[in-house]
């Protein structure tokens, strides 16, 4: 793989570009491997890349039906935050802020991390003291977060109204290194460092059923053929209860339809994050201009990729009121993804009821920050059988009644 | 009681369309088999009114029945009349599985008159209000809120919304009756 | 946006008047019942992609529960029926193998 | 340079000049100008800059196509950024001011990116920047964004002077599309007495064919179009609107319609926007086609045009977009530009059409006109800077390597062809076929997008479905690259969309490097992601990216079609909900009265309830202690009137509450009131309250302010799915009542004054007990119960008497200091006695045994709701954090949500706990700090002291004690 830096980009300069490679190879599947990953979105490609960098296992293919990163991964709103409450959620959520913080290193690929910080907004009495638990547990779980006043809200963003006659502002919980990355390219970036390591990302190509001997998985049927594998990790978000269907379990996940949408790009109006839970609605402006806004999640079982009108009003209506200068901008483009939404929100990392078969899923609406941290876990889990990170994130965990509940206080699961 | 006052005072505007609050209505929820002989001659007894077909709302000598729901009754009366009605309806369905309730005080009612206001309320009721005959009855959202309204008689509407919500049900409408917002999708 | 019709009282409104309320025909399991009966109940869920029988309530509107077959992948809606019900009738099953021949059925 | 000519223009109205500004400069205008033709008639061809190379930028296209020509348009409170010139109608006074350029649109720093395009090929931000690693957030992140963006942000601090609003229709056909084929199908449509919308975009109706002169059913289409319009206008059962775009079609046929009601005369006394949620039966997309450009090098210069909106120009409104303009095709519709063209008196030196030797009867018609046409050949380049000065012909069939001929020239106007306009259609998962003859996709009619009754909902007509109604014309070719070979510095000098400078070059790139499915090159790239969204540029980018691979077009496939069909405004997508509406505000009887006498405001759900209530001066802190001190030593008044009240009655009315409450509530007597709990299935507590029995069937449940509805849902859901032949019915009446707390060892006193017919002596109203009856002259339902330990009355009286009703008890309080006390008072009062608040110790993971309220969990039950999920291990753990009293050692307020740390990390190297707090204040009472809190195995553990956190990062050590700190025998209240 040759390296992208500027003196690459000034050498391919000079001779019309003709010289850079494929950013991943786009080979035919083998008859087996050591590991298959079921879906290249950013959490299956983030556990093959660890599978390989801290456990040297490469003979590993990622089956993608569609096209790497067109999930969730492709469609989310961006935000990176870790200042979550409970210790198994601040734990794998900060692992995975970290390592954004190296990860365009890492990959040798620009991911553009910002930590522009964000700022999640207090406007009930409920949300500041939500928003203070929130924040002392962070100060023990090693999570920068700081609960800040009014002033400050609005010396950081100055275009918010945080007078608004409804619901003025009255503090916020602020992470400084929180902040957004460049979607795609956390996908673009694994896979192209997967594909390095010989791994084979294979697209284009559906997992149509599941395989197994005495219990124990064998291979997968996909649209290409029959693919042997030793172990088998399911990461596919939205489609996570269609692939356990196959593979003989039910999980404790509901597909619903996510929304998210652009106004047209304007010049930089707002540096950070700004999430507003009590009238639902967050923003943050991309580095293109557009202002990137988050949609509610319908309520419903939903499979189409798009969501319900009335989602954007409720958000266009809250964020016109934190924000009146949006009054006069108009919306670019709306879409939907396929959520996964566990029992209590939270993710699951998972050993599964078929022998050697993992399942990674259920980060609903939230899981784009954790793709490295998650990644990291999951091929622990998946090369040693346990991992630290994962632990408190088994499936099981409904049944033993040992929920990790992030909506409680005033906390949101995204 | 004379000292009762309704959530908005019997408020008063003109713009699209003339809208006032109605003031203090006696209302009655009445709930039970609305197949049954006994709760039909109750309803009679208590407002005049028949039983009133699904979504629909029918007028007797002393009040309204409309329909609320499939085991669901609001019974419109005076307002000093409602403990009565309560009272009447009690007696005739004793021994029935029926409830009846005062919920005078919860509700707010307001009139819409004109010719535009069909076009007035299409603004916050997501209501095909094409072929919405008089004596019609809707339960549904307006804007925020869950309201019902049924059509009194050619341009006048009837809309009852929690007495909680009365300020902000009267701001919306009031706020998509000004002028300059004619619609003339269904008054041309 | 859906568009559904309430079979407790005919009216056909949009989504914004009604709420969801997941899976039908769950039996419940209280106390007593097995971890993985207690388990199932609360927690698994079909989440097919495709036909799907769910729980809805016409909130804005008269009140009532309903359930109703849809597809979850075309957004279909197959019917309506009773609350009252342990599983879907017949009438609806059979229009649903009609427009869906490959579907597995109810179970 | 582009000019008015001296006759013509059907739309526009030369006795109305109308005076404007651009960038401060005064330019005239005709009425019936869009602020485009306006610009273009003026003289004003450089309109704005590019995004990422500042490349100068002109007028493309007529219509909702247009990517280059947005400008700042309006001031203060009515200033908007990105607003599109070609779909702008010109009003007098109207200001815009081109974006995107520093210091000027003349001068632009920022152009010279533009001379580094080498630098700058697609991804290229993925490939550098990478280190050093703090340099991307601090330095060159903040120049990429500074540079990128487009238009000006709105002032932070103006409100929008505008107001906007939405209307619900529903119809049984939709017609999106005020062309010929939209009228013609409205039109069929009505004659079958369907209730029918039409709708148009533009101001005007008729789209192409009135432009073009053409014939409809034998009359010029301009006469057809306004007899159509009129019967469709006469038809009641039809809605006739134009300036309405049909901005997206979603599920079960609901589309969004948006409305510029006042766009054109901004000021006026109506809503700017009106966007129109439609239900229709069935949408008919006469959307028309869109023309689509030429990938030749230059093609970006200002001055290069689609051929067909050269056309507009000049026929709608009379302006040549220069005197020396060439023709460009590859079919014969843009011959009709180089005679209208000609007609007009512009020079047209020479029509380039790449076909070799067409011949259809426009092209006989333009060489019988005189005009040269050149055959076989293409634009190699366009020459010119901030304008165009001449074009380059090469062979069409070439590398462009050799310059055939330079023609001198101003204009230039390019037709590669139409694409239908086929979003409506694929909105909601329609699907595309590939029309090879056409080189477009149109609607595949066996795979349209799917409605409720799982039936196509959405059909597309006219141009919109790939039928351009020019059946005498010559094939045309399809022509993806002009010349066909061109060289790599031609490519890179080839926009596929101008607006984000996406080239020929760049797509190739992408495809060489793997981003080879047309969504990775989109993103790659950006191509299609501007404000216009690629209506220009994705089927051209397409076929580049087909070709780079080797595969057919079809293969490759479309992006997504994705809502708005053009950006609509957010004010309209929140239509009236701002200000005083912009939730709904639930108000109490007693709303008014706390407004009018200093409440601070606490919201609740939607409610708002006084938090306290400061006086002149006054903190809220004090104000709060004062509210206090006078309760615990006098009397006050709580509005409670939020507070759920839910009538559940029937035969099996206790049994259905012995289901939902933890505790047995059938064993309650008539005229009691008890404390009950109830529990989500998984034993998680989710509301409590008081329960009141009014008879053997009828019981009135007390639930949180924020429960009643979620409560009663939950009732109801019960009762219709599960136990649905339980005898039960449950009325929701917590808006019925006024409910008012009289609390303090005076409450008695002052209730007494009022008179009535309710004894309340102690012997006579035992606490826990109700009583209806008359206070004074209203109508009231006393209950004894307490929320803060003090002698205290719950009285409800119809809401219409609420206001009165307070009024009295303010009164006859009056000489015992009667005042009312807010919320936080409550909640102060309510930790000194040791209850819990729903929100506070409980936060959905919290079982009653955890707050020592096993008591209220019954053992004799054999069921009821949470009983199975308190029974698995986690719950029964004698590990689980439980409700303890904290007291500091120096009396400090411990702070919000403190934790108790352990010295030891666990395996993720987090500080181990052993506690937390749940509720902190200070308590006036007691005059220290008092707090509950969650602590591991807390009740076994009274007397220990631990360290909580401190808001500071420090620590304070607390007393575990028990939670009540007032009254603990209760004296106070069983008075
Ligand atoms: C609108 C929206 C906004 C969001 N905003 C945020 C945010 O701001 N911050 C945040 O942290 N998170 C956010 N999220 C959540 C986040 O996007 C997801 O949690 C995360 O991207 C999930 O990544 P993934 O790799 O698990 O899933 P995906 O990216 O969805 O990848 C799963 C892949 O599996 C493939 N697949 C499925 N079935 C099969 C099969 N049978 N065979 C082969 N392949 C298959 C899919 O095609 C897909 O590519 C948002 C999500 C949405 C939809
Ligand atoms: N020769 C050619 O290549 C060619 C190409 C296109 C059209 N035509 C001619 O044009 C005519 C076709 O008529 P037509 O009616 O199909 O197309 P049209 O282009 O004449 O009309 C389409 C109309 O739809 C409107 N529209 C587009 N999108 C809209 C939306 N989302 N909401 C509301 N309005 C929208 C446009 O403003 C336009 O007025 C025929 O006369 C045909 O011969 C010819
Ligand atoms: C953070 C973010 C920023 C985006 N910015 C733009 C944009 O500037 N222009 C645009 O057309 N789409 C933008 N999109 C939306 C994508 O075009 C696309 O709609 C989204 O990735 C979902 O894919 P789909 O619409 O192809 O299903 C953005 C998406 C994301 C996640
Ligand atoms: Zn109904």
């Amino acid at each position: 793989m040759k390296r992208y830096s500027v003196f690459a980009i000034a050498r391919e300069a000079m001779r019309q570009h003709s010289g850079w490679d494929k950013a991943w190879a786009s080979p035919e599947p083998k008859t087996h491997y050591d590991v298959v990953i079921v879906g290249a979105g950013g959490h299956g490609l983030a556990t093959a890349y660890y599978l390989g960098k801290n456990f040297g296992i490469t003979n590993v293919a990622i089956i993608e039906k569609g096209w790497l990163g067109g999930g969730n991964t492709g469609r989310n709103t961006t935000i990176i935050r870790s200042n979550y409450l409970q210790d198994p959620s601040a734990a794998i959520y900060e692992k995975a802020r970290s390592l954004y913080e190296t990860l365009s290193q890492d990959l040798n690929y620009n991911v553009m991390f910002s930590p522009r910080g964000v700022m999640m907004l207090a406007q009930t009495e409920h949300e500041i003291r939500g928003y203070k638990r929130t924040a002392m547990a962070n100060a023990l779980q090693g999570v920068e977060t700081r609960f800040i006043t009014p002033a400050e809200v609005k010396r950081i963003v100055p275009i918010m109204n945080i007078d608004g006659p409804r619901y003025p502002v009255l503090g916020a919980l602020w992470q400084p290194r929180g902040g957004t990355a460049r979607h795609d390219a956390v996908a673009w970036g694994y896979a192209r460092a997967c594909s390095a390591m010989g791994m084979h990302v294979i697209q284009n190509c559906e997992v149509i059923g599941v395989e197994s001997v005495g219990g124990q998985v064998s291979a997968v049927a996909t649209t290409k053929g029959t693919i042997g594998c030793t172990k088998l990790g399911i990461v596919v978000a939205g489609h996570s209860g269609h692939l356990a269907n196959m593979a003989g379990f039910r999980l404790p996940v509901e597909s619903v339809a996510l929304q998210a949408m652009v106004s047209e790009p304007i010049k930089p109006a707002m540096d950070c994050v700004v999430m507003a839970n009590t009238v639902h609605g967050y923003m943050s402006q991309s580095d293109k201009g557009e202002m990137v806004i988050g949609g509610g999640a319908d309520h419903f079982n939903n499979y189409t990729q798009r969501g319900s009108w009335m989602h954007i009003e409720e958000t266009v209506r809250a964020l016109i009121e934190t924000f009146p200068m949006l009054s006069r901008l108009k919306m670019l483009r709306q879409w939907g993804g396929i959520v996964d939404m566990t029992g209590d929100r939270s993710p699951i990392i998972s050993k599964t009821p078929l022998g050697n078969t993992f399942i990674n899923c259920g980060w609903g609406t939230g899981g784009f920050k954790a793709i490295p941290g998650s990644g990291w876990a999951m091929a622990e889990l998946m090369a040693k059988g346990a991992s630290p990170l994962a632990e408190e994130f088994s499936m099981y965990r409904f049944r033993e009644g040992r929920f990790i509940d992030e909506s409680v206080a005033a906390g949101v699961a995204h | 009681m004379s000292e009762a006052v309704s959530a908005l005072n019997g408020a008063h505007f003109a713009g699209l369309v003339d809208l006032a609050e109605a003031g203090l209505k006696g209302m009655v929820t009445l709930r039970g088999d609305l197949s049954s002989p006994a709760l039909a001659a109750a309803v009679k007894a208590a407002t005049g009114a028949a039983v009133p077909a699904v979504r629909r709302i029918e007028a007797g000598a002393s009040g309204q029945a409309a329909w609320m729901s499939p085991d669901e009754l609001l019974l419109i009366t005076p307002y000093a009349r409602a403990g009565a009605v309560v009272e009447i309806l009690r007696r005739e369905l004793a021994g029935e599985f029926a409830t009846a309730a005062d919920v005078s005080d919860a509700r707010a009612l307001f009139k819409i008159r004109g010719p535009q206001a069909r076009d007035v309320l299409a603004k916050i009721c997501p209501v095909d209000f094409t072929g919405f005959a008089v004596g019609e009855l809707r339960r549904t959202r307006a804007a925020q809120v869950a309201a019902a309204l049924w059509r009194e008689s050619e341009d006048e509407w009837r809309l009852v919304c929690f007495r909680s919500v009365a300020q902000y049900v009267w701001d919306l409408l009031a706020t998509v009756s000004a002028p300059g917002g004619e619609v003339g999708f269904y008054h041309r | 946006m859906l568009l559904l019709t309430c079979p407790c009282c005919g009216v056909t409104a949009e989504e914004t008047e009604f709420a969801n309320g997941g899976e039908a025909h769950l039996k419940r399991f209280g106390p007593g019942s097995s971890d993985a009966d207690y388990e199932a109940y609360m927690f698994n869920r079909k989440n097919p992609r495709g036909v799907h029988f769910e729980r809805w309530r016409h909130a804005y509107g008269c009140g009532k529960w309903f359930l109703m077959a849809r597809d979850t992948m075309t957004l279909e809606v197959y019917g309506a029926y009773p609350a009252q019900t342990t599983e879907p009738p017949a009438e609806i099953v059979a229009k649903i193998k009609a427009r869906r021949p490959e579907w597995e059925g109810y179970k | 340079m582009s000019y008015r000519l001296a006759t013509g223009g059907r739309l526009i109205d030369r006795s109305r000049p109308l005076d404007f500004t651009f960038n401060g400069k005064t330019l005239r205008g005709f009425a019936g100008d869009t602020l485009a033709a306006a610009l273009l008639g003026a003289g004003q061809t450089l309109v704005g800059r590019s995004f990422k190379y500042h490349r100068p930028r002109g007028i493309v296209a007529s219509g909702a196509e247009e990517p280059n020509a947005l400008v700042g348009m309006g001031e203060g409170q009515r200033f908007e950024p990105n607003q599109r010139t070609t779909t702008t109608e010109l009003f007098s006074g109207l200001k815009a001011v081109s974006q995107n350029h520093w210091p000027s649109l003349d001068f632009d720093i920022g152009a010279v990116n533009a001379k580094l395009w080498r630098f700058f090929p697609a991804g290229f931000y993925y490939k550098m920047f990478i280190h050093p690693r703090s340099f991307w957030k601090h330095v060159y992140e903040p120049i990429v964004r500074q540079s990128a963006g487009l238009g000006k942000a709105p002032d932070a601090e103006t409100r929008d002077a505008d107001r906007y609003e939405q209307f619900y229709a529903h119809c049984d056909v939709l017609v999106a599309g005020g062309g010929i084929a939209g009228l013609t199908a409205a039109r069929a449509a009505a004659a079958e007495g369907k209730r029918v919308i039409v709708i148009e975009q533009a101001a005007h109706w008729g789209g192409r064919a009135v432009v073009d002169g053409a014939e409809v059913e034998g009359q010029p289409a301009a006469g057809w179009v306004e007899a159509v319009l009129g019967d469709l206008h006469a038809n009641p059962a039809v809605t006739v609107l134009n300036r309405t775009m049909a901005a997206g079609v979603h599920d079960h046929g609901y589309v969004l319609a948006y409305q510029r009601v006042a766009d054109h005369e901004p000021g006026a006394d109506k809503p700017r926007h009106r966007l129109w949620r439609v239900r229709a039966g069935h949408v008919i997309a006469a959307t028309g086609a869109i023309e689509r450009p030429l990938s030749f090098a230059g093609n970006d210069l200002p001055g290069v045009m689609l051929a067909a909106a050269v056309r507009d120009y000049v026929v709608n409104w009379a302006v040549s977009p220069g005197k020396r303009v060439v023709v460009v095709t590859n079919n014969d519709d843009a011959y009709r530009t180089a005679l209208a063209l000609h007609a007009a008196g512009v020079a047209v030196p020479v029509i380039i059409d790449a076909r070799t030797e067409p011949r259809g009867a426009l092209v006989e018609q333009a060489r019988a006109a005189g005009l040269r046409v050149a055959d076989g050949m293409a634009v190699r380049s366009v020459k010119g800077g901030k304008a165009v000065t001449g074009v380059e012909l090469c062979r069409f069939d070439s590398d462009g390597g050799a310059v055939a001929e330079t023609i001198a020239c101003d204009a230039v106007a390019m037709s590669g062809g139409w694409s239908p306009v086929v979003h409506l259609w694929s909105h909601c998962g329609g699907k595309l076929l590939w029309d090879e003859a056409g080189a477009f996709f149109r609607p595949d009619p066996s795979r349209p997008p799917l409605g409720r009754d799982g039936q196509g909902f959405v059909t597309c007509t006219g141009a919109a479905n790939g039928d351009l109604g020019d059946t005498d014309a010559a094939p045309m070719m399809p022509v993806w690259m002009m010349p066909a070979k061109a060289d790599y510095l031609l490519r890179a000098k080839m926009w596929l969309d101008p607006q984000n400078d996406v080239k020929v070059s760049d797509v190739q790139l992408a495809a060489k490097e793997g981003y080879a499915s047309v969504e990775h090159t989109k993103r790659y790239t950006t191509l299609g992601m501007a404000t216009d969204q690629g209506k220009l540029s994705n089927i051209n980018g397409l076929a580049i990216l087909s070709d780079a691979l080797g595969q057919p077009i079809p293969q490759t496939g479309t992006t997504t079609f994705r809502p708005p069909y053009t950006p609509i405004s957010l004010g309209a997508i929140a239509g009236e909900a701002r200000g005083p509406i912009f939730q709904p505000l639930r108000r109490t009887p007693m709303h008014a009265w706390h407004e009018a006498n200093g409440a601070h405001w606490e919201p609740v759900g939607q409610w708002r309830r006084p938090y306290c209530y400061p006086r002149d001066g006054e903190s809220h802190g004090h104000a709060v202690s004062r509210e206090i001190t006078q309760v615990r030593g006098s009397v006050g008044l709580l509005d409670a009137s939020t507070l759920g009240k839910l009538l559940v009655t029937g035969p099996d009315a206790a049994k259905f509450l012995d289901m939902l409450y933890t505790n047995m509530m059938s064993t309650l007597k008539p005229g009691k009131c008890r404390y009950g709990l109830m529990c989500n299935e998984n034993g998680f507590l989710s509301d409590d309250g008081v329960v009141a029995r009014l008879d053997d069937q009828t019981f009135l449940c007390h639930t949180t302010s924020g429960g009643a509805d979620r409560i009663h849902a939950w009732m109801e859901d019960w009762l219709q799915c599960e136990w649905w032949d339980w005898k039960v019915h449950v009325v929701n009446l917590t808006e019925e009542y006024a409910q008012i707390a009289v609390v303090g060892p005076n409450a008695r006193k002052v209730l007494e004054k009022l008179g009535g017919d309710i004894d309340l002596s102690k012997e006579a109203f035992p606490f826990m007990d109700w009583r209806e009856g008359r206070l004074g002259k209203f109508r009231a339902r006393v209950f004894r119960i307490s929320f803060s330990g003090e002698l205290s009355y719950e009285i409800a009286v119809p809401a219409s008497e609420g206001q009165a009703f307070w009024d009295a008890l303010m009164q006859a309080g009056a000489e015992f200091g009667m005042m009312p006390y807010g919320t936080e008072a409550l909640h102060v009062m309510r930790a000194e006695k040791g209850f819990i608040m729903i929100g506070d110790e409980t936060d959905g993971t919290v079982i009653p045994q955890d707050l020592g309220l096993d008591w209220a969990v019954s053992k004799k039950k054999p069921d009821f709701l949470g009983k199975r999920g308190m029974e698995r291990p986690a719950m029964t753990s004698a590990d689980r954090w439980k409700l303890v009293g904290l007291e500091t050692l120096d009396g400090s307020v411990l702070a919000d949500g403190a934790l108790a740390p352990l010295p030891g990390k666990n395996v993720n190297g987090q500080q181990e706990t052993q506690g937390r707090v749940t509720s902190t204040y200070f308590s006036p009472t007691l005059g220290r700090g008092i707090a509950m809190g969650l602590v591991h195995r807390g009740p076994e553990r009274m007397g220990e002291v631990i360290a909580f956190q401190t808001e500071s990062g420090g620590r304070v050590e607390a007393r575990i004690v028990d939670p009540c700190f007032y009254d603990k025998a209760g004296e106070k209240q069983n008075v």
